[in-house]
């Protein structure tokens, strides 16, 4: 075949080996030392939340093990059991202030990342709807989206909240119900994008059926900015759920996650115990900022306007 | 140009403003609310932050000491003709703010209007329901009741008297912009803006003591820890409902003083009596069981779990007493001999186990949070209590707002709860009212127990409640409540925790005297 | 209208081994690595390549415009004599613009979109001149008459999203001759036009070049464009000019075999419906160019010297080639020339 | 070449219609300036394509000829007029036959970086179809996949890498490898060199011509660039804002063009010279889509427009045998 | 235009319509404000007078009948805890929370822009780098933890600054305001800045995320050659470029500002809006929620239309209503 005179094609010196997306994305990636190690420390800490049953000392939320008489211990106090050490001190109620915390932290996570994971796939199967159907369904679609948008999400939750009850239930319920309409935005908005692409086109040019071409084809390519949306929604929820925990609308008092221990240990801010908010604001604080950062340094990443 | 002189005009006139109370008598007071209050309409909403604020410019017939012991106000006398008959003398020679004499016809208007104001989310017609008010004169007024009725001054001690010429026809936006906000009180209606600040000048010609301050702000802070740096920061000069968790702080502060007294306010649990299988309460397996609370036994072992010196100690910072009864000691119609339960794992448990709950059972146990000074810690120490001795506690706690729709009428009409936390502050300063409201049999006829939540209904309580309440001569009747509450303690009708203790916090210099019925006022604020 | 008898005269640029390297964390890109050229007043030059080849760097290097990690590494930019290398950047600031100015490719995307034309070619008179409002104006409104703009007036009062593509380019023009430079540099600036268009550009050009005297570098990938433009071309490959000379020596008788290749790809330059003589390969990554010289490994004719980086040496007047094997007949390349 | 065309067009037309909604139509009845904006991106088009034949067809951005070629590829609806493929018209087709003929008509795109989907790797890109249509088994993939990419001159050792890690010539040819593993008979390219180097360009062209004889492909051969055409094409069909006005034999056409525009056109494609040149270009600019110039499109940039050029649209005329032109002045 | 002022229109109408119909419902749902509000020494017949009173003891969907009727003449009911119509009582302490927002939106405008430009100008500086990641802190410090540690500092260790509460108000062209008294401006400046927070992170992003990228752009590289100095370039070329998104984003987040007030209201005893409805939540004072969320619904018709003519005013490419659809 005479066609091979235009090579055997130098092979591209750039790259030695094949490098996947992913593998390029993690080489961009770890280009910031900071995000790098925001990131290890998102992982650990969700390690943390994930075992912490297997490693604190007390199930804060068996009133069992909950004992009254040992609130506001000061950090580094023997526990009355004297099997263990309160290291960071207890709260008003008697829990012990690491195991609260850690038990926090899981359902602050829970909170954040499952309301987080769930808008996103409501949201983005309702984004991909509407690009793929248009017409008037994509229009009202839309146009909820945008009502949604404009309305603050902390008045939602607010009013959702004081609707439904108490609950972690109660609170992803209304977390994905102000979340949803971020994600279905940006799927849609990718989605038009990409569907009016050329690989688009050629794969239906090859015959390929609706269904393969939306899920295999342009919802892969819709993932760099939701995943996006995913860091930034979930940082915003668990800072959400902590705010209408101390709106005192949040969580049930004896199974208190991050904001309500922080919220309930505002009380004590200026009577001197300032650790039983302080650790937990510490935390929290370090929660959020870790997944911002990963955010962040993700929307860099994946940002083709930033490429290089 | 403009501007700047504008604001210039603007800054010297505020400041003006500010300084000229200041000058060489005046002294202003500043102090901060809890709670915000609705109206300067004192018949507009029967609620502390309201009764409060309006007692600064209007008066009662009857005035509680801050013991909620009634003494003269408007009145200076009353006693009993017979005994459905009242009559009242009213002081002579006082003036409403307009300068025109307070008359019986003031009193008719108001007893008139009381009940009767449009929009009113929560009026004063239990306290003039059933009486009749008749001038004999000019400053003597009777009343007359169709049965013997011995709460009478305890009644009139709650109904503003606001004046005929300046109040007719006027409806509470009238009281809020100042027009019929007239009253005979020690304090002149200046300024009122809703939420953010309420402004009181001192009435000179007023009849009784002078209060020291000339001019009073007050101002709502709902948010404890904002209330007391508010306090430290020197903004406010006198603060009410101290967080528990600050108290300790406060009294190493040598800028501040504090002032602690016993409430009218009780702490205790409704335990559902009635239904034979309680929705909240199941055996530790989950699966239904016969209502254990409807046993005497039971009540009494969860009563002795509580480790009442605990809570007061460790919950409530000591701001609360353990309780025995329904109001404290030093109150009307208290028994002497009830005292607390004290605190017994073991008995507790035996008395389950005969009971036939050796093993206990699960409970839901239902909360308020907001509503009560720590009520939801409250109801989480109480749950740690409960699962000591095998009764698996589950502490659920709401807001105020859905809490109590549901634990008066949430299951069809009925309480839906099994086991709530509550409070009980006796509105008349006695014992009567917490024993007809909470434990008295529930009977929408009679208006007996309404808010009987967990229906309780004992037939020989009923009667000595009954007796009492129509009896008129006063020790007789102290004897009679203290009967009945004994009758109610004895039975575990209700298990009582603790009796609040309100603090008020002040700048050195100034003292706060304690009330009972949680009133921020003023008059209350001295100097030394 | 130029030749080696006006050589004599200072060259409006004369650019001598300028080398401009990217540091990336990649490594180092040579984008320009060694390029010597120069333009006389009034004089159009070609500066022909692919892309990557370091054409638009070159222009950027002339104005001062590179940014980091960019970095011109060696060689020397001479304006009318003075040196631009070691220039400060107030002084370029100054020149840029008013002696030596640019036009870009993506008419499009060179005019801020949220300022007004009148705005955008006021400033480019006033931060050089000190003229009044009034003045400027009436330059900006003399330069959108010279570049063919009808009624230039209300054309000022414009946002460029109002203007067509075309339109929008003849304003960029407009802008680079307000000032009367002595040297324009055009990068590619009619690859986005339509072919229509293109001609009304070129036409233009040409026209104000002969007018004013400006001497023009014209940046481009397409031969076809520069050879009916430019006086002269130079033809660059990976950062470094292969060949230069007369603009008829070159497209006749192409030296290099690079631009041979070039020449030879164009498809009116076959006969019709024969397959094209292409350049195999592709275009070398210029962090990592083979060893030598860079077109080697493309290249029909290489020896065995062409393992060590050729020189670039004159070949006739005004006629250089950096190549150890140049190509001898070079009758080959146009014998099939169309139509 | 039979005289059946494989793909023909008859009066084929596409309108984008930008309707104002309730709001719009409110404010419309209470006096605002609302309307109804259609762009005629194809204005009745018939076009004949027999097998084995390469037509260009060629014109300035906006002139509609993408959406022609999309139409004929089957990815856009006409609002009007048919496709016909092998002298039936698209939407009489079985089911079967619609899917026959899909496979058969397949498009190489112009930009070599958006047509490829960027996480798939190039052995997905090109295998999928063929796989899922079952022109190959998964089994015998691989080597489906190998052998095309060879047939495009490309390393089938690079199969299991992505887009990114490939140059613009390597993607314009995985994207003709994606097409050609379907086996299609014909190929509509738009655009399908123009974003490439002029090297690359030329190896590219190569590719099509050899693919033309080794697979007996018919092309349609959409492009800006009149050397190309000229070089590449049997019949070339120059259209001016959605019309066709003018169409002939490359030989004929480049020799002697009728049309105005054509001539326009053909005069200033930048061809090398050895002189330098004056250009005299047309004037003005190609008006917008969206309001078109009344009677012949082009009378507004025409040096020889007279009065029936504004109002009347000239219709195509056989000027010569398979020369037609739409032009006025062929009358007089 | 008109089209899309129509639009605009008739979208919130019905958001107005679904807003009052899950609230209505949603309440009815919750419970009976009746028990929150009445005393508790009440007997059954007073309760049950009181329900009749507040209309509560009416179906819900006449309930909700009465209020269409009545919101249709400009109506939106009488406030249970108040007694007062409910507008009246919105509208009095409208002032003090816009006064707070707005003060809140100068400091993020005044604060964010020079700070993002800095960062995006130079984005490898170690004050660069200083600027994102306070920013970030901007981002995650929950508003009432911020809010009260700001109390601490300021008012109470520092005694720079009033702890809570809204100065006295002067009134300047028409308008009376505690931003036109130096005593209200100094009570403004903690709630303002524990509002502009997060605002001053956000607009820090978007200007610096829009410098680096119009830094990149032919345009601005074509002002550099034509000689334009780097000031007027980041002056003018950049900065109204930048100026779009920030105002776009500032503007819509203007409600929610408004919303969040909700917070910093409660922790400063700022008498405004937000207080007023976190009060209603927990008295359940439907009248006053439903009247609430139409004015933020007005309000959000009103700064939505102020942003796009704004933006179509900066940006010249965009004309108005384009945008909304």
């Amino acid at each position: 075949m005479s066609v091979t005179d235009a090579g055997p094609v130098a092979a591209p010196v750039r790259q030695p080996a094949v490098q996947t997306p992913f593998a390029r994305f993690v080489a961009d990636f770890t280009e910031s030392r900071l995000a790098t190690f925001a990131f290890i420390l998102l992982v650990v800490t969700m390690l943390l939340a994930l075992i912490a049953p297997w490693i604190v000392p007390q199930n804060p939320y068996d009133l069992a093990q909950v004992d009254i008489m040992d609130s506001r211990l000061k950090p580094g106090t023997p526990a009355s059991s004297g099997k263990y050490t309160h290291w960071l001190g207890t709260d008003g109620a008697g829990r012990d202030l690491v195991s609260a915390m850690l038990y926090g932290l899981r359902i602050s996570l829970l909170v954040g990342v499952l309301s987080g994971l769930i808008a996103m796939a409501v949201g983005a199967a309702i984004g991909l709807i509407a690009a793929y159907v248009g017409g008037r369904t994509e229009s009202l679609i839309m146009r909820i989206v945008d009502l949604q948008l404009s309305f603050p999400a902390i008045l939602v939750a607010l009013m959702l909240i004081a609707i439904l009850g108490k609950g972690v239930d109660k609170i992803i319920i209304a977390l994905v119900t102000v979340q949803w309409a971020y994600y279905a935005r940006t799927v849609r908005g990718s989605a038009l994008v990409e569907s009016r692409k050329e690989y688009v086109e050629a794969a239906r040019c090859l015959g390929l059926s609706n269904g393969r071409i939306l899920f295999r084809h342009i919802l892969p390519n819709c993932l760099p900015p939701l995943i996006v949306v995913v860091t930034v929604q979930t940082a915003h929820a668990i800072s959400l759920e902590a705010t209408l925990s101390f709106l005192g609308v949040g969580l049930p008092q004896t199974e208190p996650s991050l904001g309500l221990l922080i919220s309930n240990g505002f009380q004590y801010m200026l009577s001197g115990d300032y650790w039983i908010s302080f650790f937990p604001g510490l935390v929290l604080l370090a929660t959020i900022v870790v997944i911002n950062l990963v955010g962040d340094q993700l929307r860099d990443v994946l940002n083709p306007r930033l490429s290089k | 140009m403009y501007r700047s002189k504008t604001i210039l005009t603007a800054l010297v006139a505020a400041g003006l403003a500010l300084s000229a109370p200041f000058a060489a008598t005046a002294k202003e007071l500043r102090m901060a609310l809890s709670a915000e209050p609705s109206s300067m309409d004192p018949h507009f909403h029967n609620l502390t932050p309201n009764n409060a604020l309006t007692s600064h410019v209007f008066e009662r017939l009857v005035h509680f000491d801050s013991k909620m012991k009634p003494i003269p106000g408007l009145a200076t006398s009353w006693k009993t003709i017979d005994e459905k008959t009242w009559e009242f003398k009213l002081r002579p020679g006082v003036k409403w703010h307009d300068g025109s004499p307070f008359t019986a016809d003031d009193v008719l208007f108001s007893m008139e209007r009381a009940p009767n104001v449009e929009n009113s989310p929560g009026s004063f017609a239990t306290y003039v329901k059933g009486k009749t008010f008749a001038k004999i004169d000019d400053m003597t007024i009777r009343v007359t009741t169709p049965a013997p009725y011995p709460l009478m001054p305890n009644d009139l001690a709650t109904i503003a008297i606001i004046s005929k010429k300046a109040a007719s026809g006027a409806k509470t936006d009238d009281f809020n912009s100042g027009k019929a906000a007239i009253g005979t009180g020690p304090y002149k209606y200046a300024e009122f803006v809703k939420g953010d600040r309420y402004v009181l000048v001192r009435n000179e010609d007023h009849w009784g003591e002078k209060p020291v301050w000339t001019k009073v702000t007050i101002r709502p802070i709902k948010t404890g820890p904002s209330r007391i740096s508010a306090l430290l920061a020197g903004d406010v000069d006198v603060i009410e409902e101290v967080p528990t968790t600050d108290i300790e702080r406060l009294k190493g502060d040598t800028k501040i003083a504090l002032g602690q007294g016993l409430s009218n306010r009780v702490i205790f649990f409704h335990m559902d009596q009635w239904r034979d299988e309680s929705p909240f309460i199941t055996a530790n397996d989950g699966s239904k069981i016969k209502n254990p609370l409807k046993d005497k036994r039971v009540r009494l072992a969860l009563s002795k779990a509580i480790n009442r010196p605990a809570i007061v100690d460790r919950l409530m910072e000591k701001a609360a007493v353990p309780a025995s009864q329904f109001l404290a000691d030093d109150f009307f119609g208290t028994s002497k001999k009830l005292k607390p339960e004290t605190f017994d794992i073991e008995g507790a448990k035996k008395l389950l186990a005969e009971a036939g709950y050796p093993k206990g059972f699960k409970m839901t146990l239902h909360s308020p949070n907001g509503r009560y000074i720590n009520d939801a810690r409250m109801a989480e120490a109480v749950a740690q209590m409960f699962t000591r001795i095998g009764v698996e506690t589950k502490v659920e706690t709401m807001p105020g707002a859905v809490y109590f729709t549901r634990a008066t009428t949430g299951a069809n009409g009925n309480p839906e709860f099994s086991f709530m936390l509550l409070g009980w502050g006796a509105g008349t300063g006695e014992v009567s009212s917490p024993l007809k409201s909470l434990v008295a049999t529930f009977d929408k006829v009679k208006g007996m127990g309404p808010v009987n939540r967990g229906r309780y209904s004992n037939p020989v309580l009923d009667k000595a409640i009954e007796e009492a309440l129509a009896t008129v001569d006063d020790p007789k009747r102290a004897e009679l409540l203290a009967k009945a509450s004994e009758i109610a303690i004895e039975d575990v009708a209700v298990i009582v925790s603790h009796y609040q203790l309100n603090t008020w916090a002040t700048r050195k210099g100034m003292q706060y005297t304690p009330r009972a019925d949680e009133y921020t006022i003023a008059m209350s604020v001295s100097e030394q | 209208m130029t030749g080696p008898d006006q050589r004599a005269k200072e060259p409006t640029l004369a650019v001598d081994g300028l080398a401009t390297h990217f540091f990336t964390k990649a490594g180092v890109v040579k984008a320009v690595d060694g390029v010597s050229l120069h333009v006389d007043p009034g004089e159009i030059l070609g500066l022909v390549g692919e892309s990557g080849s370091g054409k638009s760097i070159t222009g950027f290097s002339i104005l001062g415009l590179i940014d980091p990690p960019g970095r011109i590494v060696e060689g020397s930019i001479r304006y009318k004599g003075r040196e631009l290398t070691t220039a400060s950047d107030e002084e370029l600031r100054s020149l840029r613009g008013d002696r030596i100015a640019m036009i870009f490719q993506d008419p499009m995307m060179t005019l801020n979109p949220v300022l007004r034309i009148d705005t955008q070619m006021i400033e480019t008179v006033r931060v050089h001149h000190r003229v009044s409002k009034a003045e400027a104006l009436e330059r900006a409104r003399a330069a959108l008459a010279e570049v063919g703009i009808p009624s230039p007036e209300s054309r000022l009062k414009n946002y460029p999203h109002e203007l067509s593509g075309g339109m929008r380019q003849r304003v960029a023009i407009a802008i680079a001759f307000i000032n009367k430079p002595d040297l324009i540099i055009a990068d590619e600036p009619t690859t986005a036009l339509d072919v229509t268009i293109q001609a009304q550009i070129l036409a233009e050009a040409q026209a104000l070049c002969a007018r004013t005297g400006t001497a023009m570098i014209w940046i481009t990938h397409d031969l076809a464009v520069v050879s009916s433009l430019a006086d002269r071309i130079a033809v660059m490959y990976a950062g470094r000019i292969v060949e230069t000379g007369r603009t008829a020596d070159v497209v006749n008788a192409p030296r290099h075999p690079y631009t041979r290749g070039l020449i030879n790809s164009v498809p009116s330059h076959n006969v019709r419906g024969r397959r094209l003589a292409q350049i195999p390969g592709m275009t070398p990554s210029l962090i990592n160019l083979p060893k030598g010289c860079a077109f080697r490994t493309r290249c029909p004719q290489a020896i065995d010297a062409c393992l060590e980086p050729p020189p670039i040496s004159a070949i006739g007047p005004g006629r250089e080639v950096r190549c150890f094997n140049p190509v001898r007949d070079p009758q080959s390349a146009t014998a099939e020339a169309a139509p | 070449m039979s005289m059946e065309p494989l793909v023909s067009a008859r009066g084929l037309s596409k309108r984008f219609v930008r309707k104002p909604d309730l709001a719009g139509r409110i404010a419309g009845h209470l006096g605002a300036d609302v309307r109804e904006e259609t762009v005629h991106a194809v204005d009745h088009v018939d076009l004949d394509i027999r097998k084995g034949e390469v037509v260009g067809l060629v014109g300035e951005s906006g002139c509609g000829k993408s959406t022609l070629g999309r139409m004929i590829a089957g990815l856009l609806t006409p609002t009007e007029g048919k496709v016909q493929f092998k002298g039936k018209p698209r939407d009489a087709l079985s089911a079967a036959e619609a899917h026959a003929a899909r496979l058969a008509l397949q498009m190489i795109f112009q930009d070599p970086f958006a047509s490829l989907n960027p996480r798939a790797r190039v052995e997905t890109i090109v295998g999928e179809a063929p796989l899922v249509h079952g022109i190959t088994t998964r089994a015998n993939m691989t080597a489906y996949v190998d052998d095309m990419l060879r047939r495009v001159g490309l390393d089938p050792e690079l199969k299991r890498r992505y887009p990114h890690q490939f140059s613009g010539g390597q993607r314009s040819r995985i994207g003709i490898a994606r097409a050609l593993a379907v086996n299609p008979e014909f190929l509509v390219c738009d655009e399908a060199i123009a974003a490439l180097d002029v090297s690359i360009q030329a190896q590219i062209i190569n590719l099509f011509m050899d693919l033309r004889s080794e697979f007996d492909l018919t092309y349609l051969f959409i492009s800006h660039d009149l050397g190309v055409v000229q070089h590449i094409t049997d019949r070339v069909v120059i259209m001016y804002l959605g019309r066709v006005v003018e169409a002939a034999s490359t030989e004929e056409l480049f020799s002697g063009p009728n049309h105005p525009y054509a001539r326009a056109l053909l005069a200033e494609v930048p061809r090398i010279s050895t002189e330098k040149r004056t250009f005299h270009p047309i004037k003005g600019e190609i008006p917008s889509p969206l309001h078109p110039p009344s009677g012949c499109h082009f009378h507004p940039r025409c040096p020889h427009a007279f009065d029936r050029c504004r109002n009347e649209v000239p219709v195509l005329k056989e000027i010569a045998s398979g020369h037609i032109s739409a032009c006025h002045l062929n009358d007089g | 235009m008109t089209a899309y002022i129509i639009r605009r229109l008739m979208q919130s109408a019905a958001v107005v319509l679904a807003m009052s119909v899950i609230v209505f419902l949603g309440l009815h749902v919750v419970g009976d404000p009746v028990y929150l509000l009445i005393d508790p020494q009440a007997d059954q017949a007073e309760i049950e007078r009181t329900i009749r009173r507040l209309g509560l003891d009416q179906p819900i969907w006449i309930q909700y009948f009465h209020f269409i009727k009545g919101a249709l003449t400009g109506d939106l009911g009488t406030s249970f805890v108040h007694g007062t119509s409910a507008l009246k009582l919105i509208v009095e302490r409208m002032p003090a929370t816009l006064e707070i927002a707005i003060a809140a939106t100068l400091m993020s405008i005044f604060i964010g822009i020079p700070l993002g430009l800095y960062a995006g100008l130079k984005p490898n500086g170690f004050i660069s780098k200083s600027i994102m990641a306070t920013s970030i802190l901007g981002f995650s410090l929950p508003t009432f933890w911020v809010g009260i540690m700001m109390i601490m500092v300021f008012a109470v260790m520092l005694g720079w600054l009033p702890s809570t509460g809204r100065g006295p108000t002067a009134t300047f062209l028409g308008i009376t305001s505690s931003l036109f008294t130096i005593d209200g401006l100094r009570h403004v400046a903690m709630p303002a800045l524990n509002l502009a927070l997060l605002k001053i992170s956000l607009v820090i992003r978007l200007t610096r995320a829009g410098t680096r990228e119009a830094i990149h752009q032919d345009y601005i590289k074509f002002a550099r050659a034509k000689g334009v100095s780097m000031g007027r370039i980041v002056g003018v070329h950049l900065l109204k470029n930048i100026m779009i998104p920030v105002v776009t984003v500032l503007g819509l987040e203007f409600g929610n500002l408004i919303a969040f007030s909700v917070v910093t209201e409660t922790i400063f005893a700022w008498p405004g809006m937000g207080k007023l409805l976190i009060d209603s939540i927990q008295t359940l004072d439907r009248p006053v929620i439903v009247a609430y969320l139409i004015i933020i619904v007005l309000l959000f018709v009103i700064i939505n239309l102020v942003v796009d003519i704004l933006y179509s005013v900066l940006d010249p490419r965009v004309r108005i209503g384009e945008k909304a659809t």
